[in-house]
């Protein structure tokens, strides 16, 4: 199956190309075109996924495109085992968001547009997976950002939809140009945009400054589209999309992708501890920020919203701790919990018309469901052992134990700490006590809906296995086994481990299990100790339900200095020149009987001089504008035969 | 001979001959067009057609050449002189020279061109110079109208004609007119092109764009007797009118020898000599044009216009694609199928695709 | 065969100066039809001169770009803006006299550096011969950026005439 | 067989006709047929040379096809231009255009 790889991205390629020309007629079959294209690439991409898990080989192919001066581009796939990660990660859930959407958009009147953007979307980021290089990773990157854009604003009848698109394609584009920039000085510095010749060709051009910054610019992408701080605004607004879409797009893959991009390049990052850190630094910063901002948030999606930004914060600090295989084992579980939770609260929003969780409770009756999927998400994501989210963070808190970075490990554990709380806030108070808005009459969605919650479900159960020592760290052997041979060694924590660190193993679990209980004491008893703690730490409130204020300092960081540019030129016209002028004006007045016969002959006549020779001047100099095409014409040639003779005669 | 006379002689000799065939066999060609057109939609008209001069009227052509020598020759007082005198002759002239590459038989092309095709397709596309020429040297409204509309329609069906030829290239490789006829050879006449799903497709487009480049029914709006009098040549009389029927009857002449070249094997064909092949190939193609004459009613100029962009063209680009995949995919029965089924699948899409926009009906801009 | 290539020669010859005849016609009739269609000589006329530089396809090229699709744009924007026949206001401004001087002066500086100039003749001059797939093989490998640049300049010449022509629907 | 000074010669012709044409004409038509001369003249001049001097004679003729392609582009936006001009202001004259006239 592994050469016909290149087949995979085609398939929801022409889903697309069906659905967007003729998905007027196919009307409600638009749906099926696309799940089917989908079920297609699965069908070659899970083989292909399996053969190199079961060889550990890499496969791969390419042909020439272009030949630019002395170095060719090459367009090709690359199957090695971190692509054959991906391929599982996002054919399957791609084709479960697909049937789930079928159900969700139901009612939606540009159905089949829907599922011609999706498709698009799939083919775009299936391309990434698999592309060999850095030019092909580019274009289905910006296909992506295209059908991000496009589906945020997919309801664009809503005037805040509409904005969030332009929001999110905007700030991505600024990481966008990052990494191309980045591309360009790679290719710059080394002459190659492969993969494969990725690792031997950074080797070959040292360390130099030039590689740095590369590495530096393309993490800027890392950035833009994985909503890394700073610029992580437009990722909980991009929730103004349609459910699905924000749970396969903005949640498990396309975000997904500038982890994936960071992994890519690893050996490109790994060459450069100073670029570790600072990617150390981002992903810290972003995951604890994050974490801090959805303690407060009220709205279902933003929670989750936030809590991928910090998931993906978790991710990027891993890959920069040195540890590949954790950052992209986190990537793949929380690829499946965190779909399975959007997707969950896409079911409540479907069932109840609402967002905001403060009108919600009780609906583990009404939706059992959603709800029990919702909760196994929750335990996923909170760390419960033996569920897949405990594996892969373990993982990871264990890379940052290993790497004697004592803040980071600690700072990890607080925002562990922080998920369990935040998550569990939002399942309590949705699930758990009683209706609180009592016009909301919620119902179980239909089983196209379920059934993708369930079998979902059982991924979040299931993935985290092959990371255990249950299979003796299967997966990270294999993430390390041909690819990155050699870069292991640079900071030790990446290297292959057999044993559990039962230190970190219980940190993990208590802060996981801490946060769970807090929150029940918060939310689930009578105490409600909620409104005490918000009066208590009213700053540290207001700070996370401001989302730290971040829309507000961008807006007073562009807007506000330009504004204020403004105001102070119209108050220096108004003060300083004015007032120059009215006493220019005034002592003029004053002056002017004394000076009137000085006026009369002296300046007149000055005066007079100057636009007599003003007048003179432009009498002669005007014909040189003329206003006629054709005399600027004659000039130049004239010029232009004078320059040639000039330039001839020595 | 060759130690007789001297070899320049020899070769500007050769080259006269060559000449004088060609420039003998055009007008002949127009002069027995005419009566078989006559004859043929006689025959579909339930008439006879002509047949007083001459048995069977074979003489009739002679008849009505001699008349349109000896008819008044009227020039319009306000006309353009130049430009009305020069056209009809300028008309006549890419006409005659595309003779030049068209393979009549195994080694019978007057001139064989390695760029024989773009030369084919460059030279016709001339003509509409002369039709300008004629229609805004004449000085008449209808002339003007005439010449405005065959000029659209030219170039509109040019864009799909020229790339309904590309898969032929793409896949012999070369222009030469010469080397696409020897690429047909062999399996007893199935290589031809039109036996394959592009080449089939491809002929259909380049056939109808043919026909609609010669003024032919039913793309025949620039000369619409109800409509317009007589298109560009309203103005025109005696010798100057017949050569512009001249230039139209060897068009449609060579359009169908091109056609028969291109995707019917030229003069490839078993048993009878070649120049009888091509020549049987090339008049059966001529009679399909005149059938569609005593058949189909006119277009009009929105659904001309349609036609040729929103149908004709995204489907040969498509033919493009299938012919390169044709041209790399092993030589299988799933390469037929496949590129059969891509094919008919567009055909249909755009078909669907082109019905939404037709108007419901029509519009008099003007007729209140 | 001398005399062969004597007459070929001279014909190229009669080629050019009917070329460059035309082209001053083209440039000074009074009538802008007239114009055009002298200007359709000259480029037929070139199009010969590049035959007799075996460039056969750029031939073929020039006439089908230029005579079948240019040509007829001019002379449809000709249709479009004159009035019939309408010779009464001059075609030529009051630079005649200036722009003849220098065209004088700039044509025997430019033939001056045309004949002084010792070109780097190649041995095989004028007998190089390029088949059509050479061409496209220099076209789609060498010069494949320069092809896309191009593709990608048409395509924006297209919308933009497109709308800068079309009729304003608003007003 | 003819020596390229003939062939650049030829093209000068050309080229400075096309200069008088572009330089003399009131209608903007008429001056965009004479740019089109000196496009067509450095044409000539580029088939000349990858002729003559050229060790690759590819060269010459691809950018020729890049000039022509230009030209084609060149003159559909001109006679554009020109269909809106006389829409508004009912002539193509250049000197009756001279709103920038000082």
């Amino acid at each position: 199956m592994t050469s016909y790889a290149y087949l995979i991205p085609v398939f929801p390629l022409l889903g697309f190309i069906i659905n967007i020309f003729f998905g007027k007629f196919l009307k409600r079959g638009a749906a099926w075109v696309s799940i089917l294209s989908s079920l297609a690439s699965c069908a070659l991409g899970l083989p292909a996924a399996y053969e190199v898990a079961k060889t550990g080989q890499i496969f791969s192919a390419h042909a020439e495109w272009l030949t630019l001066g002395r170095s060719t581009l090459s367009f090709g796939y690359l199957l090695d085992p971190l692509a054959a990660t991906l391929l599982f990660v996002v054919t399957i859930i791609g084709t479960l968001i697909q049937i789930y959407s079928a159900g969700y958009m139901q009612d939606d009147p540009r159905f089949s547009r829907f599922f011609a953007y999706v498709s698009l979307f799939m083919s775009a980021m299936l391309t990434l997976v698999i592309a060999d290089n850095y030019a092909l990773f580019f274009m289905s990157w910006e296909v992506m950002g295209l059908c991000s854009y496009l589906l945020i604003g997919f309801w664009f009848e809503k005037n805040s939809a509409a904005n969030a698109g332009l929001k999110a394609f905007l700030t991505t584009r600024v990481g966008d140009v990052g990494f191309f920039l980045g591309i360009l000085t790679l290719f710059t510095a080394t002459g190659n945009l492969n993969f494969t010749e990725l690792e031997s060709s950074v080797h070959a051009a040292g360390a130099t400054p030039a590689l740095a910054l590369a590495a530096l610019l393309i993490f800027c992408g890392t950035i833009g589209k994985s909503a890394q701080f700073p610029l992580h605004v437009w990722l909980p607004d991009a929730m103004e999309g349609p459910t699905p879409v924000s749970a396969l797009i903005h949640a498990a893959t396309m975000v997904a992708a500038g982890v994936y991009l960071v992994a890519r390049s690893f050996a490109l990052f790994s060459a450069f501890p100073s670029v570790m850190q600072v990617v150390v630094l981002i992903g810290t910063l972003t995951a604890f920020m994050a974490a801090f901002i959805a303690l407060s948030a009220t709205d279902i999606k933003k929670v989750l919203a936030y809590s991928t930004i910090s998931q993906l914060g978790y991710m990027v600090t891993a890959l920069g701790l040195g540890s590949l295989s954790a950052g992209t084992f986190h990537l793949m579980t929380h690829a499946y919990f965190k779909a399975l939770l959007f997707l969950g609260a896409g079911s409540v929003i479907h069932g109840t018309h609402s967002q905001d969780i403060r009108e919600m409770g009780g609906l583990l009756k009404k939706m059992p469901h959603t709800a029990w999927t919702f909760i196994i998400a929750s335990l996923a994501i909170a760390g419960v052992p033996p569920l897949s989210g405990f594996w892969s963070k373990d993982e990871i808190l264990l890379a940052a134990f290993d790497s004697g970075n004592k803040i980071v490990f600690f700072l990890l554990l607080v925002i562990a700490f922080m998920t369990a709380f935040y998550m569990f806030r939002l399942v309590f108070l949705t699930f758990f006590g009683t209706l609180r808005n009592h016009k909301i009459h919620p119902h179980e969605s239909p089983a196209t809906m379920t059934g993708p919650l369930w079998i979902l479900a059982l991924g979040a159960i299931l993935v985290g296995l092959p990371g255990s020592p249950f299979f003796g760290h299967w997966f990270s052997n294999f993430i390390h086994g041909p690819v990155t041979q050699g870069t292991h060694e640079i900071h030790g924590s990446g290297a292959v481990h057999h044993a559990l660190n039962w230190f970190v193993v219980g940190c993990s679990v208590a802060a996981g299990l801490g946060g769970i209980l807090l929150a029940a004491v918060f939310y689930l008893g009578k105490l409600n100790p909620s409104v005490w703690v918000m009066r208590t730490f009213k700053p540290l409130y207001d700070l996370s339900i401001h989302k730290l204020w971040f829309d507000e300092i961008y807006s007073v960081l562009l807007v506000r200095p330009f504004l204020k540019l403004g105001q102070w030129l119209f108050i220096f016209d108004q003060k300083a020149v004015d007032g120059l002028v009215n006493a220019a004006g005034t002592g003029t007045v004053k002056s002017s009987n004394l000076q009137g016969w000085i006026d009369k002959h002296i300046v007149d006549g000055l005066v007079n001089l100057v636009g007599v020779v003003t007048q003179l001047t432009s009498a002669t100099v005007r014909r040189v504008q003329t206003g006629l095409v054709q005399h600027y014409l004659l000039i130049t040639f004239v010029s232009v035969i004078l320059l040639m003779y000039f330039h001839v005669k020595p | 001979m060759a130690g007789f006379l001297p070899d320049w002689v020899l070769v500007i000799k050769s080259v006269l001959i060559s000449i004088a065939a060609i420039a003998f066999l055009g007008p002949v060609t127009m002069m027995y067009l005419t009566l078989l057109e006559r004859k043929v939609v006689g025959r579909m008209q339930n008439r006879i057609g002509p047949n007083r001069v001459g048995k069977w009227g074979l003489l009739q052509p002679l008849a009505d050449g001699v008349k349109m020598l000896t008819k008044e020759d009227i020039v319009p007082t306000p006309a353009d002189p130049i430009a009305h005198f020069l056209a009809p002759i300028l008309i006549v002239v890419p006409a005659l020279l595309v003779f030049a590459v068209i393979p009549f038989g195994r080694g019978m092309t007057a001139v064989d061109l390695n760029v024989g095709l773009l030369f084919f397709i460059a030279i016709s596309s001339t003509t509409t110079l002369a039709i300008f020429m004629a229609s805004w040297g004449s000085r008449n409204k209808f002339s003007l109208l005439g010449g405005m509309r065959s000029v659209a329609q030219m170039v509109s069906y040019e864009v799909p004609m020229v790339l309904s030829v590309v898969p032929v290239i793409l896949i012999t490789g070369s222009l030469s007119t010469n080397d696409i006829v020897l690429a047909q050879g062999g399996w007893g006449g199935l290589k031809w092109f039109i036996f394959t799903p592009w080449g089939l497709l491809a002929f259909i487009i380049f056939y109808l764009c043919g026909v609609a480049e010669c003024n032919r029914s039913p793309f025949d709006l620039p000369e619409a007797e109800s409509e317009i009098v007589a298109g560009f040549h309203t103005e025109y009389s005696g010798m100057k009118f017949a050569l512009f029927y001249m230039a139209e009857f060897m068009n449609s002449f060579t359009i169908s020898a091109l056609a028969a070249t291109l995707f019917l094997g030229g003069w490839q064909g078993p048993v009878l000599p070649s120049w009888l092949w091509f020549f049987m190939k090339t008049y059966v193609l001529i009679f399909i044009m005149i059938w569609f004459r005593g058949t189909l009613p006119r277009f009009r100029v929105d659904q001309l216009m349609n036609l040729a962009w929103k149908f004709l063209l995204p489907l040969t680009l498509i033919n493009i694609f299938v012919a390169g995949f044709w041209y790399f995919a092993p030589n299988t029965i799933v390469r037929v199928l496949m590129s059969a089924g891509v094919l008919s699948l567009s055909f249909w899409g755009l078909q669907k695709l082109n019905q939404g926009y037709a108007p419901e009906k029509r519009v008099y801009q003007f007729g209140d | 065969m001398t005399h062969l290539y004597d007459i070929v020669k001279f014909g190229i010859y009669a080629l050019m100066a009917f070329s460059v005849l035309a082209a001053i016609l083209a440039v000074t009739v009074r009538n802008l039809f007239h114009a055009a269609l002298c200007f359709a000589a000259v480029l037929i006329g070139i199009a010969g001169v590049f035959l007799s530089l075996h460039a056969d396809f750029l031939a073929m090229v020039q006439i089908l770009i230029y005579v079948g699709a240019v040509m007829t744009l001019v002379i449809f924007a000709i249709m479009l803006t004159e009035r019939f026949g309408d010779n009464s206001s001059p075609q030529n401004n009051s630079l005649t006299l200036a722009a003849f001087g220098l065209a004088i002066v700039s044509l025997i500086a430019f033939s001056t550096i045309s004949v002084k100039t010792r070109w780097p003749i190649q041995e095989n001059a004028g007998a190089l011969h390029l088949s059509v797939g050479e061409l496209a093989y220099a076209l789609l490998n060498t010069y494949v950026l320069p092809f896309e640049v191009i593709s990608v300049l048409l395509i924006t010449t297209l919308i933009g005439a497109v709308i800068i022509a079309k009729k304003d629907r608003v007003s | 067989m003819i020596p390229l000074t003939h062939y650049l010669i030829f093209a000068n012709f050309l080229f400075v006709i096309g200069i008088f044409g572009a330089l003399v004409r009131r209608n903007i038509i008429g001056i965009l047929i004479a740019l089109e001369l000196i496009l067509n003249a450095v044409n000539v001049n580029f088939v000349a040379f990858s002729q003559n001097t050229s060790p690759d004679p590819a060269t010459g003729q691809i950018f020729a096809f890049f000039v022509i392609a230009i030209a084609a582009a060149e003159a559909t936006v001109g006679l554009a231009i020109v269909l809106a001009l006389f829409r508004v202001r009912k002539t193509i004259l250049t000197d009756e255009i001279h709103l920038l006239k000082w």
